[in-house]
């Protein structure tokens, strides 16, 4: 029996299961349930990632293999770095359920007893939406999976329906994500019409057959483009992100800063690789600079508004969008040494910033009624994050980093180490901000009203949240180990004839060139890091030696930023209109 | 006259954008939100049509008689759905804004200067 | 393109520029209402039945009823 | 920004855009034009290889049936998140559905009403079941017969009370339904894996063209897919009908209410 579709299957009969069983069984079950299901997707995903290393999978649904080049059925192709998605977003779910208080004693929360079942189950769709955005290998079912997701998470992010706050970021994130789901779905419609297919290696080979990209695949290239950008919220599309991060409920904001960002990325990088990266050929240049100024930009704007903003989950929702805006620039460099750095700083830096989350709520959540000892475990937690959003060379951020610094330079892109450096040290300085303010009186409260909900950590539960994040913290380090592997997944990932040719066969035989020498620490790179650590700590220092006049701190560059990020939805969508008429113009006066 | 579907998608997708933009209520701004949906239909059956072309339902028919392109209309039935889907949850989420804060004005929602996340 | 397919895709457009202008929820949903239905006999015209079939009963009956249930309640609390 | 600052960067931007689109769609086939293969494959294949006249109801549920599994479980979230965002809510509770212009006699629902109301219910259940039935016949199939069904359900509220429509279910039960509805559509995509074939693949015995029991799984996948959709769509049109005609801020406003100013 052919594993391929059970890390997707399970999840979603999971989901189905634990809606049926909901009002019989007892709530400590649910979760255990729920943890079960995550951890099969997690071991499932694992052995295709073992299973893939010597060869992409591919397994056509419904046993329709393609007849004669046209691809009839829905294809899954499996490849390292889609499965190692797939097992990352497994264990960033698994730690998201271990947050959810099982004992619901949540005082003036949901009168509904059966939220707990419902919260849940939407885990386990958003999760199997998740792995089936990471393995598929048709084009509109990732648009499937794509919006699979986000309704999963828009359900989750509106459920403090007692805060204003929470129910205006719900449909800021609902309307802004509708939006990009469209210019996705318009992308999809136009390849359709030029290729005739949906599978990613036949529209690939398709539009290769015409050797040069025409103003048609040009638009579908930019609106799918923007489309995953505005799921990756980087500026300007990360509106939506830095309120959802500071109301929605903890469980999803672990998913959000964990992985379901990342995803973005990764579909950029995907539908670039498969389909338009032989027909833009030696336009090759204006993607590449494109897609780097986008994340250098999105890197220092969210480092800086995690500087200027209050609120310690919104500052740290800051600092997601800016080390997406990193993660793109790895991605930008359009080499496997570039994506074999992001593979890992995504693995490090993810599993980073839900143990700064975890951090948050252990410390803060509460406010001054939060024990001693719970609030010195949380600001540990944030001090060591802190730590590793800096690139400390212990943890896989440090390597990944590097590795995209020698990339974006060796890509002919000098000026980006000393922004990613910048933006780096900003962050950091952040976060080391918010542990300081948690740490001393006046206790930083996290005004968050998780306590209420059916899925807080209680007080007494706080130990195993404090479990999970140091656990995250670990994987973070653990994923040092990673750089050999992530260079062969990543020259494979880039391998477009390859792919062609495993998924429909014939084709030109795909030259293998020498796999380049795994990617690891060099010494410049190791330095600069260290740098930039020393570089956070002494600013977060200084920050907070100047902290006396944090009032005075209220310069009108915050009014403004304020201005800017005041939840509107309109804002967010003349955004979006914006930046994808500005990216559609860059491709179409250039790519041709 | 052959632009003018394409045209038309173009249109919705623009003048639906507005509305989602300028919109002083929540229940116009989810509609106008469906309008922009609606433009995605008409381009994908648009892009499917054939001259001369039946629905692709051989019941009766025979099965060599020239037919429009069943794939995009089943991609617009997925549209359709999920449509339909996020529709609702954003019309609950607006029900629930209206109970909180007593308006439908999404300005009225903006976050004020210095207002907590609570 | 046949004269049936030019009125239907000029109606839907002013169908679609008609709701997004009445500012008022009632009068709005209505107009949806009847944009669902123009929908569906542009999908009708565009050989696509079954689309036709869902949108009917999706944008003429489901969605409108959810709409004024919820303007209902918002209304019902203005007093 | 403000509203009219931001008008005027919409107007900007969005002629921008559709320019753009205008231009790029300009490399698209003359509308009628369509030279795609996927689709004649489909049209050639449908009835020879898997017994299905409505070729759409083929794509959906045959050739891509993975991607509607996919959208089942869309609308299963969504339904999930509304009955979760409109849950009662602290200080409010199933109150009196008061009259607002008091003093007036309010007559109550006429005969002819319920009759009709009745009248109307088996045939608009009976239509839905045959949409559902034929899906892979005639235009039509799980998703719209779900629908028709759910409105049928729903003449019973028009033709009388709230409390007689509350009467006839739970929403536990639909919850129920609408779990059995997903879990069978998964059920029956892993009834090909545990038999050796793929995942969806259709197994079973394809029977003869035009009946109502051929085209082996497909049919089966309707009436889950139904079942699914008609259960959902009652719970979310159940939830919005108690939102609007029975919650109610009760007499004593909660602590949060009146701390929220409610």
């Amino acid at each position: 029996m052919n594993i391929v579709p059970l890390p997707v299957v399970l999840p979603l009969a999971g989901a189905a299961l634990i809606l049926f069983l909901n009002t019989v069984l007892p709530r400590r079950w649910v979760q255990g349930i729920t943890l079960l299901f995550v951890l099969a997707e997690v071991a499932l995903s694992a052995v295709l990632l073992h299973r893939s290393g010597s060869g992409t999978i591919v397994y056509w649904f419904g046993g329709w293999t393609p007849s004669h080049g046209v691809a009839l059925g829905i294809s899954f192709t499996v490849d390292p770095l889609g499965a190692g998605g797939a097992v990352l977003a497994g264990l960033i779910v698994a730690a998201a359920v271990a947050t959810t208080g099982s004992t619901a004693r949540s005082t003036a929360g949901s009168t509904m007893e059966n939220a707990q079942g419902f919260v849940h189950a939407l885990l386990l769709t958003l999760l199997a939406a998740m792995t089936g955005f990471c393995l598929t290998g048709d084009l509109f079912n990732l648009f499937v999976f794509f919006e699979l997701m986000a309704v999963s998470a828009f359900a989750l992010a509106a459920l403090h329906t007692t805060s204003r706050a929470a129910l205006r970021a719900a449909l800021n994130f609902a309307i802004t994500n509708s939006v990009g789901a469209f210019l996705v779905l318009i992308g999809i419609a136009l390849l359709y019409s030029r290729s005739g297919a949906l599978n990613l290696a036949q529209i690939g080979r398709a539009l290769a057959a015409t050797g040069h990209l025409d103003r048609l695949t040009i638009i579908a290239f930019a609106l799918l483009t923007v489309g995953f950008l505005i799921k990756a919220a980087v500026v300007p599309f990360h509106l939506w992100l830095v309120d959802t991060a500071s109301t929605a409920p903890v469980p999803l904001v672990i998913i959000l800063a964990g992985v379901l960002d990342t995803l973005g990325v990764y579909a950029v990088a995907r539908i670039y690789w498969t389909v338009f990266a032989t027909s833009v050929g030696s336009h090759d240049t204006v993607v590449r600079t494109t897609l780097i100024v986008i994340g250098a930009v999105s890197a220092v704007t969210g480092a800086t508004l995690a500087l200027m903003f209050e609120g310690a989950r919104r500052r740290l929702g800051c600092v997601m969008v800016s080390h997406t805006g990193i993660l793109l620039v790895g991605v930008g460099c359009l080499s496997a040494s570039g994506l074999a750095g992001a593979a890992v700083y995504a693995i490090g830096d993810g599993a980073v910033k839900a143990a700064l989350i975890v951090g948050v709520t252990v410390a803060g959540a509460g406010g001054p009624a939060v024990s001693r000892a719970r609030r010195r475990c949380g600001v540990g937690l944030l001090a060591v994050g802190g730590l590793a959003l800096a690139g400390f060379p212990l943890f896989a951020t440090g390597l990944g980093k590097a590795v995209i610094e020698d990339a974006a330079s060796a890509a002919g892109y000098p000026w980006v180490t000393p922004v990613i450096v910048l933006a780096a040290v900003l962050s950091a300085a952040a976060v080391f901000d918010v542990a300081w303010s948690m740490a001393r009186p006046p206790f930083a409260d996290v005004q968050t009203p998780d306590v209420q909900i059916p899925g807080s950590a209680g007080p007494s539960r706080w130990h195993i949240v404090f479990a999970v994040g140091s656990g995250l913290l670990a994987l973070s380090a653990a994923a040092n180990v990673l750089g050999r592997w992530a260079t062969h997944a990543a020259v494979r990932f880039v391998d477009t004839a390859g792919y062609q040719q495993r998924v429909l066969g014939g084709g030109p035989a795909a030259v293998l060139g020498k796999a380049p020498a795994s990617i690891q620490l060099s010494v410049g790179g190791a330095a600069i890091d260290l740098l930039t650590v020393l570089a956070a700590v002494g600013l977060a220092a200084a920050l907070n030696r100047s902290g006396a006049d944090r009032a005075a701190r209220q310069s009108t560059l915050r009014a403004v930023a304020a201005r800017l990020h005041d939840g509107s939805i309109g804002d967010s969508v003349t955004w979006v209109t914006a930046g994808t008429a500005a990216v559609a113009l860059v491709f179409a006066a250039n790519l041709r | 006259m052959n632009f003018l579907p394409y045209l038309v998608a173009i249109w919705l997708f623009v003048v639906g954008l507005y509305g989602v933009v300028t919109s002083r209520n929540l229940f116009h701004q989810i509609i106008s939100l469906s309008v922009v949906q609606a433009s995605t239909y008409v381009l994908l059956l648009a892009i499917g049509y054939r001259t001369g072309g039946t629905a692709p339902v051989f019941a009766g028919i025979p099965v060599g008689r020239l037919a429009v392109d069943p794939v995009v209309q089943a991609l617009s039935l997925t549209d359709v759905v999920v449509g339909a889907t996020v529709t609702a949850l954003l019309l609950a989420i607006a029900v629930q804004v209206h109970k909180r804060t007593g308006s439908l004005d999404p300005e009225d929602l903006r976050r004020r200067l210095g207002e907590r996340d609570e | 393109m046949t004269v049936l397919q030019v009125v239907i895709l000029v109606l839907v457009a002013g169908g679609g520029t008609a709701v997004v202008a009445t500012r008022d929820p009632l009068r709005q949903a209505m107009m949806a209402s009847f944009f669902g239905i123009l929908l569906a006999i542009l999908f009708f015209v565009l050989q696509a039945p079954d689309v036709a079939l869902s949108e009917i009963v999706v944008g003429a009956v489901a969605l409108p009823l959810m709409i004024l249930l919820s303007l209902a309640k918002v209304r019902g609390g203005q007093r | 920004m403000t509203i009219q600052v931001r008008r005027i960067v919409f107007l900007l931007a969005g002629a921008f855009l559709a320019a753009l689109l205008v231009w790029g769609m300009g490399g698209l086939p003359h509308f009628g034009a369509y030279r795609g293969p996927y689709g004649d494959v489909l049209n050639a294949v449908s009835v020879p290889e898997r017994h299905i006249t409505d070729v759409v109801t083929a794509v959906n549920f045959d050739f891509r049936g993975f991607d509607t599994l996919g959208e089942e479980f869309i609308f299963f979230a969504a339904v999930l998140g509304v009955a979760l965002i409109l849950r009662a809510q602290p200080g409010e509770g199933p109150g009196h559905v008061e009259d607002y212009a008091t003093g007036r006699a309010v007559p109550p629902t006429s005969d002819a009403v319920r009759v009709l109301g009745l009248g109307l219910t088996p045939p608009t259940v009976l239509f839905a079941i045959y949409v559902v039935a034929h899906g892979h016949l005639t235009p039509g199939g799980g998703f719209q017969g779900g629908v028709i069904l759910a409105t049928g359900v729903l003449l019973i509220y028009l033709a009388g009370e709230f409390d007689d429509l509350h009467g006839l279910y739970t929403e536990v039960t639909l919850e129920r339904a609408e779990a059995i509805g997903a879990g069978a559509y998964a059920a029956i995509g892993t009834l090909g894996l545990l038999t050796g074939a793929t995942f969806m693949a259709n197994v079973l015995p394809l029977g003869k063209i035009g009946h109502v029991f051929s085209a082996g799984t497909v049919p089966l996948i309707n009436l889950a897919v139904g079942l699914e959709i008609a259960a959902g769509l009652v719970l979310l049109l159940t939830t919005f009908l108690r939102q609007t005609l029975v919650l109610r801020p009760t007499a004593s406003p909660g602590p949060l209410t009146k701390a929220l100013g409610g």
